[in-house]
């Protein structure tokens, strides 16, 4: 290997490094994003391809072997799961880098163990790395519905896990101090130990927040490796590492913190509170939830000037976004104004109903935030709320309530209100929605893809 | 080997500024593909593996390397094609005329 | 050496978008504290000054460096000292009450 | 010394550049403006002090004369002058700043001319910082008034000035190739020369934005330095370099491109336009400019509900705000509501109005920017307009006038108009006013200071 060939290596670190954050800029922005990606892949691939060259390595088929069974699992799996399983695939494409992570600081313990600098660095990048991924798995298991999605408490769980996080830092601490490999493998297990009870207690809907904290996660594991590899002959690919893992670090935390807050909750809240295993008590909503025939509901729209849809979370488990489109061009084609009210929070990721209305083919015009549409909303002749609860929950206002201060769709103040939910079902925030009490507001039970199919056999009956 | 430490630890600050504020005010419509966007760029940890691996000398080195060879892969290549995915669906932002 | 200009040119790459990002939309109200604090950042050449004067041999190179201490130092206090007036003027930003 | 002096030196750097990173951004928000400075201020004290310990420097008495002359220079300078003279003085010591850096490449190249790596890095460390400080010191004297202010545009400057350029770093780039230290001193002289020229046929009134690139090449002056100790056995300190360079750098152009855009100009055409040299012709303005007595003006003040205060340049160069708190006070206390309209661009630099009138002890409150006043207008009874010209010209909304586009404000909607100026002078943009021939508008002619204090006076004897 000649000098030039290293020269090269580094200058493409350097410019992959660049693209890199000038991808997470594009992608900041709606405009840009998709450009962002596009920037980001070439970078990687880049960088992957040029570390091949890297100068004193071998295993070279044991490396392609890796990369392409790995890649190509991670690839078909991203392309075949469905759009609504996202969340999902994030955390597990997430929790194979922290587990990437922790394999590469495990090899550089066995192999140099004797260099207390880099030796305490990778424990540290193993530490994180284990967490996440055993993390992220939980998180996949709950979201894809392979495990309960309720909180699992078990008891005395804070002093519990922290025991084991103590103990299984312990080991790794004491196989560097002692130089004895043979630790590293408790310190492993109870790590991940941690990971796995450390996600359990939290309720699948605050999962999309605890993703995006174990993605910065294990960014920060990944820069952690990347300190420690700096010292090394390869020294640049450490600095790559470094930059990329600490922007996600940096970048991932903020995301976290804007997730959790667009959903009026706290980080803390969401790691330690097992939130949603309560229920509020001593309220009693008043009247009673009056039921509307399908037919009925289709004539009420057909003959509105203004239809807005409030969509929710049931519409996303029912899959009903296809249905919806049929719905509104129907309601169009019958020269009705149909507009689509998006909460910032309703379903269960951050941009959730977006991305479904989009998929199912509904142009990006017609979809309003909360701002934009609350103060239409008493100049609707009526509102379609399709398996959404808590971002329809006029109980916002109410002190004491658990939802009180939430932005909520201020859609009782509709004309009419028609609501599609499978029953008496309660929202993510396990309270009363008073709406459904309201005088102006109907029922129109059964699963959300059934009854919008239902609303347009009958629209397409009647027109 | 100090130097370089303190070499990284500088350049550790600047990418934390340089992620913190790049991000900014983002709207809450992507925080998901941003969350899943990161998601890939932590990737590079790909790079790391193959360093690894191609450094590994006994079996079990090299066990683990695999591990993490083949992970960081999935890494890469699932979170790359997931934000593609995702974002596809966003680039009808664009076109404001109406359904296709 | 070469080495350490890469790593350099990482820090350059990461303290450009830094610089670039921390202004973001800066208030038209701001821009001429903030040119004046910028210049006063850029003073850090003071420590470059110090040490080349402090390796300087030969007496050309000393009065050179001598030269680089001085209008070093004057940017560094100067800077300051014209920042810190122009900002404390803006702090009755904070007593809205009115005048005093 | 001992190996923990060199550890801790490297801290104070890291936690300097961080400080520097942290007092850039609370200097970008008015709320926590004046933090930022102290931030930094304290992490450049300890960045001096923590050098002073390096390993392997001498000429400690010459080091210590050297900080403690400039310093002092530099601080009692900075103390002593008026407020008005602030963006003559950021030229100031910016271009010590530049200075230095072209110094520290001087000390570079002729010690160390065989390096090739080095000498290239500080060539171009030495042009930049050359440039920069023949220019900032130009930008000193036209502002201070210690030469023409007017544009001197030399014959044929454009080819002249590159012919300068080249040249000189040709004779650079030849003492490096030849390791000849003598060609260094044409090389520096031609660099300052073309920085003088450059500078010369800029008009007094588009420095700010010059000052304003001048600090940005001075960053990236200091950046190369850095960029050239970084091999040198005192690597750290280039790294503290070169990312407070690129820093200021990349803060300073954004702040250059904001700051020509806030005025509606372009960065090349401030460099290269010699604007102001021109004057527009084609376009005569119908009827007269009729003068008021200051007995009237100051009844018809005294007697309005709201009077709205529109100062510009020639308020600071009367120096008339303390006068101008004077009358603002004498008007609330009869009653009268005063608000004062804040132009962007209104004066010299930018926020000059701002500063001078939270000089004089005006509530930030009573200030009113752009958008926020020009609304009020119609119902305002009297505007004062006080040495504005420019930024009060309704040609700006007229097509083809050198103004048009540049937002205004709108003072000619106002039922009476008032306008100090000592004669027929025109503005920054040398083009006539409509304003001062409209029937609403009166002119109070004289200086601004002594206008206004008779203004006061008149005030008093009425009331
Ligand atoms: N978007 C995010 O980023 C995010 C992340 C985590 C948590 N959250 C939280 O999730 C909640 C979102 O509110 P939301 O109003 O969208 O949903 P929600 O409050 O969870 O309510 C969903 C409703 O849909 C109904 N439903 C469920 N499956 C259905 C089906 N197949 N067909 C028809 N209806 C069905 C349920 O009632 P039935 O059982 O009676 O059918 C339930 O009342 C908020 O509390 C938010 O804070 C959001
Ligand atoms: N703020 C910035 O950052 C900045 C920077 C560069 C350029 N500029 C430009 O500067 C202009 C600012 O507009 P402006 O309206 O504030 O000022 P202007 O257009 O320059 O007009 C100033 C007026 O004040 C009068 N004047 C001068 N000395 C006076 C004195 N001692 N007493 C009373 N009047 C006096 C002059 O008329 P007489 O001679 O008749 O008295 C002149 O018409 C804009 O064109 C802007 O683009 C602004």
């Amino acid at each position: 290997m000649t000098a030039w060939v290293g020269t090269v290596i580094d200058a493409v670190y350097v410019v992959a490094v660049l693209a890199f954050i000038l991808g997470l800029k594009a992608m900041s922005s709606p405009e840009t994003a998709r450009r962002g990606i596009v920037y980001a892949g070439a970078a990687m691939l880049a960088a992957v391809v040029a570390t091949f060259f890297s100068p004193g390595l071998s295993n070279f088929l044991l490396i392609a072997v890796g990369v392409i069974v790995g890649g190509g699992i991670g690839y078909y799996w991203a392309r075949v799961v469905q759009m609504t399983a996202m969340p999902q695939m994030v955390a597990v494409f997430n929790g194979m880098g922290g587990g990437a992570a922790a394999a590469i600081a495990g090899v550089v313990l066995l192999s140099s163990l004797n260099n207390p600098a880099d030796a305490g660095l990778s424990v540290a990048g193993a530490v994180i790395g284990s967490i996440s991924i055993a993390g992220s798995v939980i998180a996949f298991l709950k979201l894809q519905g392979w495990m309960r999605q309720k909180p699992i408490v078990l008891p005395a769980r804070q002093p519990v896990n922290l025991a084991i996080l103590v103990v299984g830092v312990a080991f790794g601490v004491y196989s560097v101090v002692r130089v004895e490999t043979i630790f590293l493998l408790p310190f492993f297990l109870l790590l991940l130990l941690y990971g796995i009870l450390l996600t359990l207690p939290i309720g699948g809907a605050d999962m999309p927040v605890v993703i995006s904290m174990f993605n910065a996660l294990t960014g920060i594991a990944v820069a952690l490796d990347g300190f420690a590899l700096v010292n090394g002959p390869l020294g640049d690919a450490g600095y790559a590492m470094v930059i990329a893992g600490v922007l996600v670090g940096a970048a991932g935390s903020l995301l976290t913190v804007l997730m959790a807050r667009a959903m009026n909750r706290s980080i803390s809240n969401v790691v330690f509170g097992a939130f949603g295993a309560t229920e509020e008590t001593g309220v009693t909503v008043q009247g009673t939830m009056k039921p509307i025939e399908v037919e009925d509901a289709a004539v009420l729209m057909a003959y509105a000037n203004q239809v807005v849809i409030a969509p929710g979370y049931g519409m996303a488990v029912a899959q009903a976004q296809g249905k919806v489109r049929e719905l509104s061009d129907l309601l169009e084609a019958k020269g009705v104004s149909v507009k689509f009210a998006i909460h910032p929070v309703a379903g269960r990721m951050p941009g959730h109903m977006n991305v479904l209305l989009a998929e199912a083919g509904i142009s990006y015009d017609k979809l309003y935030d909360r701002d934009e549409i609350n103060p239409e909303f008493a100049n609707t002749d009526v509102v379609l709320v399709i398996g959404a609860n808590d971002v329809v929950n006029p109980a916002a206002r109410r002190a004491g309530s658990p939802l009180q201060g939430m932005p909520i769709l201020d859609v009782d103040q509709a004309k009419n209100v028609l609501v599609i939910k499978r029953g008496q079902g309660k929202g993510f925030a396990g309270i009363e929605n008073d709406l459904f009490y309201k005088d102006n507001c109907r029922m129109l039970y059964g699963d959300a893809q059934q009854v919008v199919a239902k609303l347009v056999q009958a629209l397409k009956r009647s027109g | 080997m100090a130097a370089d430490l303190w070499t990284a630890l500088f350049i550790a600050i600047l990418a934390a500024f340089t992620g913190y504020e790049v991000i900014g005010r983002v709207p809450v419509l992507l925080h998901t593909p941003l969350m899943s966007g990161s998601n890939f760029i932590h990737g590079i940890v790909l790079v790391g593996a193959i360093v690894a691996l191609g450094i590994a000398q006994t079996p079990l080195e090299q066990a683990i390397g695999l591990v993490a060879v083949i992970m960081g892969a999935m890494n890469v290549t699932g979170g790359y094609a997931v934000t593609e995915r995702i974002l596809a669906m966003f680039d009808r932002t664009k076109r404001k005329e109406g359904p296709p």
